[in-house]
C-alpha cells in the first residue's frame, strides 16, 4: 500500500487519493483507488490487474469434453464450482441426464470446495485482520488453536475433493456424464468419520468472529440475489434465482436479467440487476434461504442473528462460518444417504452428441452465483461460451461499499490514508473476492 | 580386485559408506581439485587396499553419490587422493567442502589395471584431460615398484595448458626422470600460448622411450582418442595383448546391480563397473559400442 | 552441511511468491502443503501477497516462485523486476513453465481476436499479450511443472534448496508411473487418447488412476523426449481423429515448437 | 520330488490358511483385459486363469521405490532401513516369472548380496501355477516353459484340482500339517491328466523351435533395419522394461527433508528407455538417441544369464502386451534372426 503520486486530480478542486496497489490476502491481483476532497468521494474503484485469459474464446471450436477439462482452470479456489457448473451446462447442451448418484456425488464434491474455500478465506485471509497480524503464519504463533482448526477444515475439504475429484485443485475425475472412477465405499466411510470428528473445529470460526463487530459505515440497504436450493434445503444447486425484493427468475434467463458491461479500469466486466448493483455470496444465501437450515447450523444462526446483518457486507464472514457448520453436517448426511444404496460400479454415461444445442447452468459457488452458458454444434464442438462469476457480479456493490466506508471515515474526521486504506482492504476481503475468476466474463457477440 | 571382495564380505550392507575426513584440497586447474582423504576408522584405514585404475564412490548426503577414480599411490596407508572435476550437482558441492569435513566412501570398485601382467615390461601411459587421474595412480605404482618395470613414458595431454593435470608434479620430476629412464611428455592441443609441446599424444611418439614389443600400454581419455591411438600403436608394433583402456559410464551402485553402466551386445553383456572399467584391446575391438 | 552460500546456516533464506496471469492454484498449492508452517519457520516469506500483508514488490529474495504466464505488459514488467531481485527463479506450474491453458489457441487466434470475442469493440486501458511461458523472457533456474504442481515436488525443491542444490529432474513420462501404479492402460484397453506417454512424470498417474485419460497438465517431457509423432501415429491407428489429437496435445502443449512439425509428419506425411 | 494333490475347493481353504502365515498376494482381474498381483482380501477374488500380470512379481522382493537409508548430515551417518522380516507369499506365479526371479537372484544375491532384496527373498514364499499360452507367450522357445527349481510349491491344473510339486523345505512344511486333510495322494489318473494338459499346452504355443542362435544373429545384424523402423514408433515410455519380470535397473536419489539436515536415500526402478539412463556429466549421453535406447533393450534382454542357462528374457510377453505403441518384441526378434515359422 502506498499513497500514489501518479494519479492525477480528476477535478480542479484538490482531491486526495487513497490508493492501494495490491490488496494482500485475496485471491488475485487487485488494487483500490479512492479519490476524495476531504468530505465526499468522487471515485471509488477496484482496479483489477489480472491478465485476461479469454476462456470463452480459447475454447471455441474445441471438443466440449476438452473444454470442460479447461474451465476449472478459471480459478483454483473454486475449481470444483467451475467444473460442476461447466459440466452441467454442457450436459444440458447435449441433452444428457446424469444419474441421481452422480448428482449427489457432485454435490458432495462441491461441498468439499465450500469447506476448503471458506476455511482458507476465514482462517488464512480474513482472521489475521481481526486479530491484528499481517498473515496467518504470525497469527498461528500466538493462536495455534485457531490456525489448526482452520487447517483441519481445509484438509477435510481437500480430502473430499481429492477422493471424489482426484485432487483439490482442478479435479479431473468429474466428467460429463459422471465420473472416471467412483469413490470406494471404504473411502466414503472414512470421509464420514473424518467429518464427524471435525464438528467442533467447524464452529471455531464462529467463535473467533463473535467478538468482532461489523463496521457501521458500510451499513446500507441492498439487493441480495441467490439460487433457490433444488430440494428446499440449503445448498448450492438449483434452477431458480431469488432476489431480496421478492422477484424471481429461471436461471436460463440470467443473461436477460443480469446485465454486463465493460469498464475502463479493468479486464473484468461489471454486472447489474434491474440497473442496480447487487450482492451475492454467503450472506445473500443466508438472508434468502437461511431459514431452511436445520440442526446445529440453525441453532447457531439463531443465536448469533445480530451478526448476520443483511445490510452489512462484513456479515459475509459470519455467514461463511455458519455455512461451514452447515456443510459439514450436510456432507455427513449426503454420504449417509449415498451409502444406503451405493452403486460403486455405476458406469459413467458416455456422451453421444448428435445435435447442436445450448445449455445454461447456474450454481452457488463459495463466493456467490456462477453462471455458464455453453453452445455446442452437432459434432460436439464448442460454438459459444459465456461465464459470469460471482466476483464480477458483486464488484459494483463492493465499489459502493468502499465509497461508503471512506465517506464514513472522512465524516469522523479521519483523513489519513494509512488508516483508511487497511479498513478498505478489510471490506474488500469480507466479500472474499476471487479476482482471477472475475476476468473471463463475456458476452458472445 | 580381491581386496574389494574381502572388504565387502566384512560389511553387512554393500551400499553403506565409511566415513572419511577431507584433510587437504589443492587446485589443479580451474575445474579440477585434488582432495586428500583419510578413513576415520583406524581399522579400515589400516586394511584398506586398492589397485591402480580402481575407483570409489563419494557420497555427499542429501545430494548423492558419484564414482571417482583413485589417483594416489596404492602404497599410502589409510590415505588416498581423488582428483575431482566440478561437473554437476554433486561434484560442485565436493569442490566447496572445507578440510575437516566428513564424506562417505564406498569401494574400491572395478577391476583396475592388471599390474601383475605389466611386470617386467616397459610402460607407456597415455592420458588426456581428466584421464590423468587414474593413470597417476598407475604411474606412482610403477615408481613405488620401480624395479618391476622397464622404461616408462607418460604422455599427459589436455586442450589447454591450465588443464594439464599434475603438470607441476610431473615437471618437478624432470631430474629424477632422466636418471630413472622415464620420459615425461606434456602436450596441449588447442592452446597456442602454451609454452611447451603442442599437438596430440600421437605426434610425440618420437619422445617415447619404450620398446613396443615389450611394453604395456595404459590409456585413459575420451573414447574418441582410443580409436586413433589403437591404430597408431598397432602400426608401431605394440603387442595388442598389452593395451588397456578405462571406460566411463553412468554408475549408481558400483557393484554391477543398478544396470546403468551396461555395455556390449547380446553375447558379451558386461558391466563397466564390475567387469571394467579397465578393458583390453580385444574387448574394445570385438565388442561393438564400447567406444 | 553448509546450507546456502554466504549464509553459513544461520540466516533464513528469503522467499518470494509471485503471480502473473494464472488461476492462483500453484500458490494455493504451495500455501496448503501439509508442512507449510515448517516452511514458514525455515524460510522468510518476503513477498506472498495471497497470504500476507507484509509483502513487498519487488523484494530481494533468494528464491522467487513465479506462477502464471506473461499475458500483459504489466506481467512482463513485473517479471523483469522479480528476476532482477531474485537469486534463483523458479517457474511454478503449467502456465509459467509452458504457457498454460491460456495459450490453447496460440497459432489459431491472436490476442486481438480473442479480445474482440470477449470484450467486443470496447477498449481496456491495459495492454494484453499472447500468453507465453516466463522462460521466453527471463532466465529460469528451475521448473516445477503441473497444473497445479505436486506437493512432494514442491517439498523436494525447497528441501534441496536448503541443501544448496536442485532436485534431480524427471525426464520420463507419466506413462511409466502409470504402469508402476499398477493401472490398466486405458489407451491399450479402451483406445482413449491418453497423453501419459508424452507428459512429464511426477503426478504418479493421478488421472489414469481415476480412469480418466491424461490431458497432459504437467507438460511435455523435457529434453526433446516427448514423442508426439509416435503417439499421434498410435492414436491414428486407433482411429482417433486428427482434430481431437491436435486439440488434446495443445491444451498444455500449444507452445511446444516440436508439436506441429511432429503432427504434420504423421498426418501430412511431412518430415 | 514330492507330489500331492488338492481339490479346487480345498485350494481356497489352503489360501485361507496361507493368509495366516503372512501377507498373501495373488493374481486378480483389475479391468476388462488386465490382471495384477494384489493382496488377497477375499480368496474368491483370486484368478487361477490368467496370462500375465501388469506388474512383475519381482516387485515384492525389489519394490518400485524403497528407502535404502535415512541420513543425518550433521553426523554424516547413514542409517540402514532394512525391510521387515514379515512373510510374503506369492500365489499363482507362472514358470516364466519364476525363472525371471531366479535371474534376479543371480544379480541381487549370488555374489555381493543386496541386503534389501535378500531379506525379502529369504522371507518370501513362491507358489507356482500352470498356465496356457496366448499368442504373446514364447517361454517355450526360451526353454523356461517348465521349471524345476525356484518355487516352493507348484500347482498343475487337473480337471478336478491341482497336482502339486513340492520344491523346497519350505514347501514341505506348507504341506505337512494338511497332509491327508486337504493334500491327498496322487493317483495314476492324475499323472495321466497332467501329461495330457502338458501335451495340449505344448501344442498351443504359436512359436516353436529353438532360439539359442538368436543372440548370435542379433550381433551379426546390429544394423538391421528393424531397429530403425520400430524405434520410430517407440514412445520411450519404459512400460516394456517396467513390466518386464527380469529388468533390474534402478536409480538412486537422496531426498533431503525440510529441516535442512536429514533425509532419505531412495532407490527406484529405472529404465534404459529413458534418456537419463546413459547420461553422464557434461551432458554426454552413451545412449543418445531413441534408437540407441531401443537397441540397448534388445541386446540386454537377449543376453545370456549364465546362472539360469537362459536369456534374461523369459518370453512372458509383457513388453508387447503393455506397449502402448503396439511394438511386437517377439516378431521383431524373429525378423532379425530370420526365423520364419513356428507360427501356427
Ligand atoms: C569409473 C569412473 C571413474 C571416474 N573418475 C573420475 C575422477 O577421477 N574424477 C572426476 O572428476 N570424475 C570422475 N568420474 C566422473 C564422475 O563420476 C562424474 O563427473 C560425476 O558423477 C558427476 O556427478 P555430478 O553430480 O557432479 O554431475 P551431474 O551431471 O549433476 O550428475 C547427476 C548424476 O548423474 C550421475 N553421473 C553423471 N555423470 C556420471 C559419470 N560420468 N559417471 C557416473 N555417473 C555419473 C551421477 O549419479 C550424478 O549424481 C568417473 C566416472 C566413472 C564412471
Ligand atoms: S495424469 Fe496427466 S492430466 Fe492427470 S495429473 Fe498427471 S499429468 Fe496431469
Ligand atoms: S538395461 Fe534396460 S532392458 Fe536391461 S535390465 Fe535395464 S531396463 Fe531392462
Ligand atoms: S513399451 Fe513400447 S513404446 Fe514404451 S518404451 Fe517400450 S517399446 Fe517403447
Amino acid at each position: 500500500m502506498s499513497e500514489s503520486k501518479k494519479s492525477k486530480p480528476t477535478k480542479k478542486k484538490i482531491t486526495r487519493p487513497i490508493s492501494i496497489d495490491h490488496i494482500a490476502r485475496i485471491e488475485g491481483k487487485a488494487g483500490i483507488e479512492v479519490h476524495h476532497d476531504g468530505k465526499n468521494v468522487q471515485v471509488s474503484h477496484v482496479n483489477i490487474f489480472e491478465g485476461p485469459r479469454y476462456f470463452e474464446a480459447i475454447t471455441l471450436g474445441k471438443p466440449i469434453e476438452e473444454a470442460t477439462a479447461v474451465f476449472p482452470r478459471v480459478c483454483s479456489f473454486c475449481a470444483a464450482a467451475h467444473k460442476i457448473t461447466g459440466v452441467q451446462a454442457a450436459e444440458k447442451a447435449i441433452g444428457l441426464h446424469p444419474t441421481g448418484q452422480t448428482v449427489s456425488l457432485r454435490e458432495l464434491l462441491y461441498i468439499g470446495d465450500f469447506i476448503e474455500s471458506h476455511a482458507l478465506h476465514l482462517f488464512l485471509l480474513a482472521f489475521p485482520d481481526f486479530l491484528g497480524y499481517p498473515d496467518a503464519f504470525s497469527m498461528g504463533k500466538d493462536h495455534p488453536a485457531i490456525l489448526s482448526a482452520g487447517m483441519a477444515m481445509k484438509d477435510i475439504g481437500a480430502d473430499i475433493q481429492t477422493i471424489i475429484g482426484s485432487r483439490y485443485i482442478h479435479q479431473e475425475n468429474a466428467l460429463i456424464g459422471g465420473f472416471g472412477k467412483l469413490p470406494t465405499t471404504k473411502n466414503l466411510e472414512k470421509l464420514k468419520k473424518q467429518l464427524v470428528g471435525i464438528r467442533n473445529e467447524a464452529e471455531q470460526a464462529l467463535e473467533t468472529l463473535v467478538s468482532y463487530r461489523n463496521w457501521p459505515e458500510v451499513d446500507a440497504e441492498r439487493m441480495h440475489l441467490a439460487l433457490e436450493p433444488y430440494d428446499g434445503t440449503y445448498t448450492m444447486l438449483g434452477n431458480m434465482v431469488h432476489a431480496s425484493d421478492g422477484s424471481k427468475f429461471k436461471v436460463d434467463a440470467y443473461k436477460m436479467r443480469i446485465k454486463e458491461s465493460v469498464v475502463e479500469h479493468s479486464f473484468a466486466k461489471h454486472s447489474h440487476y434491474k440497473d442496480k448493483p447487487f450482492m451475492t455470496g454467503a450472506l445473500s444465501r443466508y438472508v434468502l434461504f437461511g431459514k431452511n437450515m436445520t440442526g446445529r447450523a440453525k441453532e447457531l444462526g439463531d443465536m448469533y442473528i445480530e451478526h448476520l446483518d443483511a445490510n452489512n457486507p462484513m456479515s459475509n464472514n459470519f455467514a461463511q462460518a455458519i455455512e461451514i457448520v452447515h456443510y459439514v453436517h450436510r456432507a455427513e448426511e449426503i454420504i449417509h444417504n449415498l451409502l444406503d444404496s451405493y452403486k460403486p460400479l455405476e458406469k459413467r454415461i458416455i456422451p453421444q452428441i448428435t445435435k447442436a444445442g445450448t445449455g445454461v447452468s447456474m450454481t452457488e459457488a463459495p463466493r456467490g452465483m456462477l453462471a455458464y452458458t455453453i453452445s455446442v454444434d452437432k459434432k460436439g464442438r464448442v460454438k459459444g461460451a459465456d461465464i459470469i462469476t460471482p466476483t464480477a457480479m458483486f464488484l459494483p456493490i463492493l465499489e459502493d461499499d468502499l465509497r461508503r466506508m471512506s465517506e464514513g471515515m472522512l465524516q469522523q474526521g479521519i483523513k489519513d490514508a494509512k488508516i483508511i486504506g487497511p479498513k478498505l482492504e478489510t471490506v474488500v476481503r469480507s466479500y472474499d473476492p476471487c479476482v482471477s475468476c472475475s476476468v473471463h466474463i463475456s458476452e458472445i457477440k | 580386485m580381491t581386496t574389494s571382495e574381502m572388504r565387502d564380505e566384512g560389511k553387512e550392507n554393500i551400499y553403506d559408506t565409511a566415513k572419511c575426513r577431507l584433510l587437504r584440497k589443492y587446485d589443479l586447474s580451474e575445474q579440477d581439485k585434488l582432495f586428500l582423504f583419510r578413513f576415520e576408522d583406524p581399522e579400515i584405514a589400516m586394511n584398506w587396499r586398492y589397485g591402480p585404475g580402481q575407483f570409489v564412490t563419494v557420497s555427499i548426503l542429501g545430494l548423492g553419490e558419484v564414482p571417482i577414480s583413485i589417483c594416489s599411490s596404492a602404497r599410502t596407508m589409510g590415505f588416498f587422493e581423488l582428483c575431482i572435476r566440478n561437473a554437476g550437482r554433486v561434484t560442485s558441492q565436493i569442490h566447496k567442502l572445507e578440510p575437516g569435513t566428513l564424506v562417505g566412501i564406498r569401494g574400491p570398485y572395478g577391476n583396475g589395471f592388471p599390474m601383475e601382467q605389466f611386470a617386467n615390461r616397459d610402460l607407456l601411459l597415455v592420458a588426456a584431460g581428466l584421464g590423468m587421474a587414474p593413470l597417476r595412480s598407475v604411474f606412482l605404482y610403477a615408481l613405488d615398484n620401480r624395479w618391476d618395470f622397464g622404461n616408462i613414458t607418460i604422455i599427459n595431454s589436455a586442450k589447454y595448458g591450465n588443464g594439464l593435470l599434475f603438470k607441476k608434479e610431473l615437471e618437478a620430476m624432470k631430474d629424477i626422470a632422466t636418471a630413472e629412464d622415464i620420459s615425461i611428455v606434456q602436450t596441449v592441443t588447442r592452446d597456442p600460448d602454451f609454452e611447451g609441446l603442442h599437438g596430440r599424444a600421437t605426434t610425440h611418439f618420437d619422445k617415447v622411450n619404450v620398446d613396443p614389443k615389450n611394453c604395456a600400454v595404459a590409456m585413459c581419455g575420451p573414447p574418441a582418442m582410443y580409436k586413433g591411438m589403437f591404430e597408431e600403436l598397432i602400426a608401431r608394433g605394440y603387442d595388442p595383448r598389452y593395451i588397456f583402456v578405462t571406460l566411463e559410464r553412468r554408475m549408481k551402485c558400483g557393484v554391477g546391480k543398478c544396470g546403468h553402466c551396461n555395455i556390449g551386445t547380446a553375447t558379451s553383456w558386461q558391466y563397466a563397473c564390475k567387469d571394467g572399467p579397465v578393458f583390453d584391446y580385444y574387448d574394445i575391438t570385438s565388442i561393438p559400442g564400447l567406444i | 552441511m553448509g546450507v546456502i552460500d554466504g549464509c553459513a546456516g544461520d540466516c533464513r533464506p528469503r522467499v518470494g511468491v509471485y503471480a502473473l496471469t494464472s488461476c492462483y492454484g500453484c500458490q494455493l498449492k504451495l500455501a496448503t502443503v501439509s508442512k507449510i508452517m515448517e516452511i514458514a519457520d525455515t524460510v522468510s516469506f518476503e513477498s506472498f501477497y495471497m497470504l500476507s500483508s507484509a509483502s513487498k514488490m519487488p523484494a530481494d529474495v533468494d528464491v522467487a516462485f513465479v506462477e502464471g504466464s506473461v499475458s500483459t505488459e504489466k506481467d512482463l514488467e513485473e517479471l523483469f523486476e522479480i528476476r532482477k531481485h531474485s537469486r534463483i527463479l523458479v517457474a511454478l506450474g503449467a502456465c509459467s513453465v509452458n504457457g498454460g491453458v491460456q495459450s490453447w489457441s496460440e497459432g489459431e487466434m491472436n490476442h486481438d481476436q480473442l479480445h474482440a470475442i470477449v470484450y467486443g469493440e470496447e477498449k481496456i486501458g491495459m495492454k494484453s499479450l499472447q500468453a507465453t511461458p516466463i522462460s521466453k523472457h527471463v532466465e529460469v533456474d528451475y521448473y516445477l511443472p503441473g497444473c497445479p504442481p505436486e506437493e512432494d515436488e514442491i517439498m523436494y525443491f525447497i528441501s534441496a534448496f536448503l541443501f544448496g542444490t536442485f532436485p534431480e529432474p524427471k525426464d520420463y513420462p507419466v506413462c511409466a508411473e502409470c504402469r508402476l501404479a499398477g493401472n490398466p492402460c486405458i489407451l491399450i484397453e479402451r483406445g482413449e487418447p491418453c497423453l501419459g506417454p508424452v507428459t512429464t512424470a511426477g503426478c504418479k498417474a493421478r488421472c489414469i488412476t481415476f480412469n480418466v485419460p491424461c490431458i497432459g497438465c504437467r507438460g511435455p517431457v523435457p529434453h526433446n523426449t516427448a514423442w508426439f509423432d509416435s503417439l499421434a501415429m498410435t492414436f491414428k491407428e486407433k482411429g482417433i481423429s486428427e482434430e481431437l489429437v491436435r486439440h488434446r496435445f495443445r491444451i498444455f502443449g500449444a507452445h511446444n515448437p516440436d508439436l506441429e512439425p511432429m503432427l504434420d509428419k504423421i498426418y501430412k506425411g511431412g518430415k | 520330488m514330492r507330489y500331492v494333490k488338492i481339490s479346487k475347493q480345498d485350494t481356497y481353504e489352503f489360501l485361507e490358511r496361507l493368509k495366516k502365515i503372512g501377507t498373501l498376494y495373488a493374481p486378480h482381474k483389475v479391468s476388462e483385459k488386465f490382471y495384477d498381483f494384489c493382496e488377497v482380501d477375499d480368496v474368491k477374488d483370486v484368478e487361477f486363469d490368467y496370462q500375465r500380470t501388469i506388474r512383475p512379481p519381482r516387485r515384492f522382493f525389489y519394490p518400485e521405490r524403497e528407502v535404502l537409508f535415512t541420513f543425518d548430515t550433521h553426523k554424516v551417518e547413514l542409517y540402514e532401513n532394512l525391510p521387515s522380516k514379515e512373510k510374503q507369499i506369492l500365489f499363482g506365479v507362472h514358470s516364466c516369472d519364476i525363472v525371471a526371479l531366479r535371474t534376479m537372484d543371480s544379480k541381487f544375491m549370488d555374489d555381493q548380496p543386496d541386503p534389501y532384496y535378500k531379506v525379502r527373498r529369504d522371507n518370501g514364499i513362491v507358489i507356482g501355477i500352470s498356465c496356457v499360452p496366448d499368442e504373446y507367450c514364447f517361454c517355450n522357445v526360451r526353454r523356461v516353459e517348465f521349471v524345476d527349481t525356484g518355487f516352493d510349491l507348484f500347482f498343475h491344473e487337473l480337471p478336478d484340482g491341482y497336482l502339486v510339486r513340492v520344491g523346497t523345505v519350505v514347501g514341505h512344511k506348507l504341506i505337512d500339517p494338511y497332509e491327508g486333510e486337504i493334500f491327498k495322494e496322487v493317483c495314476p489318473d492324475d499323472v495321466e491328466n497332467m501329461s495330457k494338459f502338458e501335451e495340449k499346452r505344448a501344442s498351443m504355443f504359436t512359436t516353436t523351435g529353438n532360439w539359442d542362435t538368436l543372440r548370435y544373429f542379433m550381433e551379426m545384424r546390429l544394423d538391421h533395419p528393424m531397429y530403425m523402423r520400430e524405434s520410430e514408433k517407440c514412445l520411450g515410455c519404459g512400460n516394456c522394461t517396467l513390466t518386464c519380470p527380469s529388468c533390474k535397473c534402478y536409480d538412486v536419489q537422496d531426498i533431503p527433508s525440510i529441516d535442512g539436515r536429514t533425509g532419505e536415500r531412495i532407490r527406484y526402478w529405472d529404465s534404459c528407455q529413458f534418456r537419463s539412463h546413459g547420461l553422464v556429466a557434461g551432458n554426454h549421453n552413451f545412449r543418445e538417441t531413441k534408437l540407441d535406447r531401443f537397441h540397448n533393450r534388445y541386446q540386454c534382454k537377449n543376453s545370456y544369464c549364465k546362472d539360469t542357462t537362459t536369456s534374461f528374457c523369459v518370453g512372458c510377453g509383457r513388453c508387447t502386451y503393455f506397449c502402448p505403441a503396439g511394438i511386437q518384441f517377439k516378431e521383431n526378434l524373429m525378423e532379425i534372426a530370420g526365423y520364419k515359422g513356428g507360427t501356427t
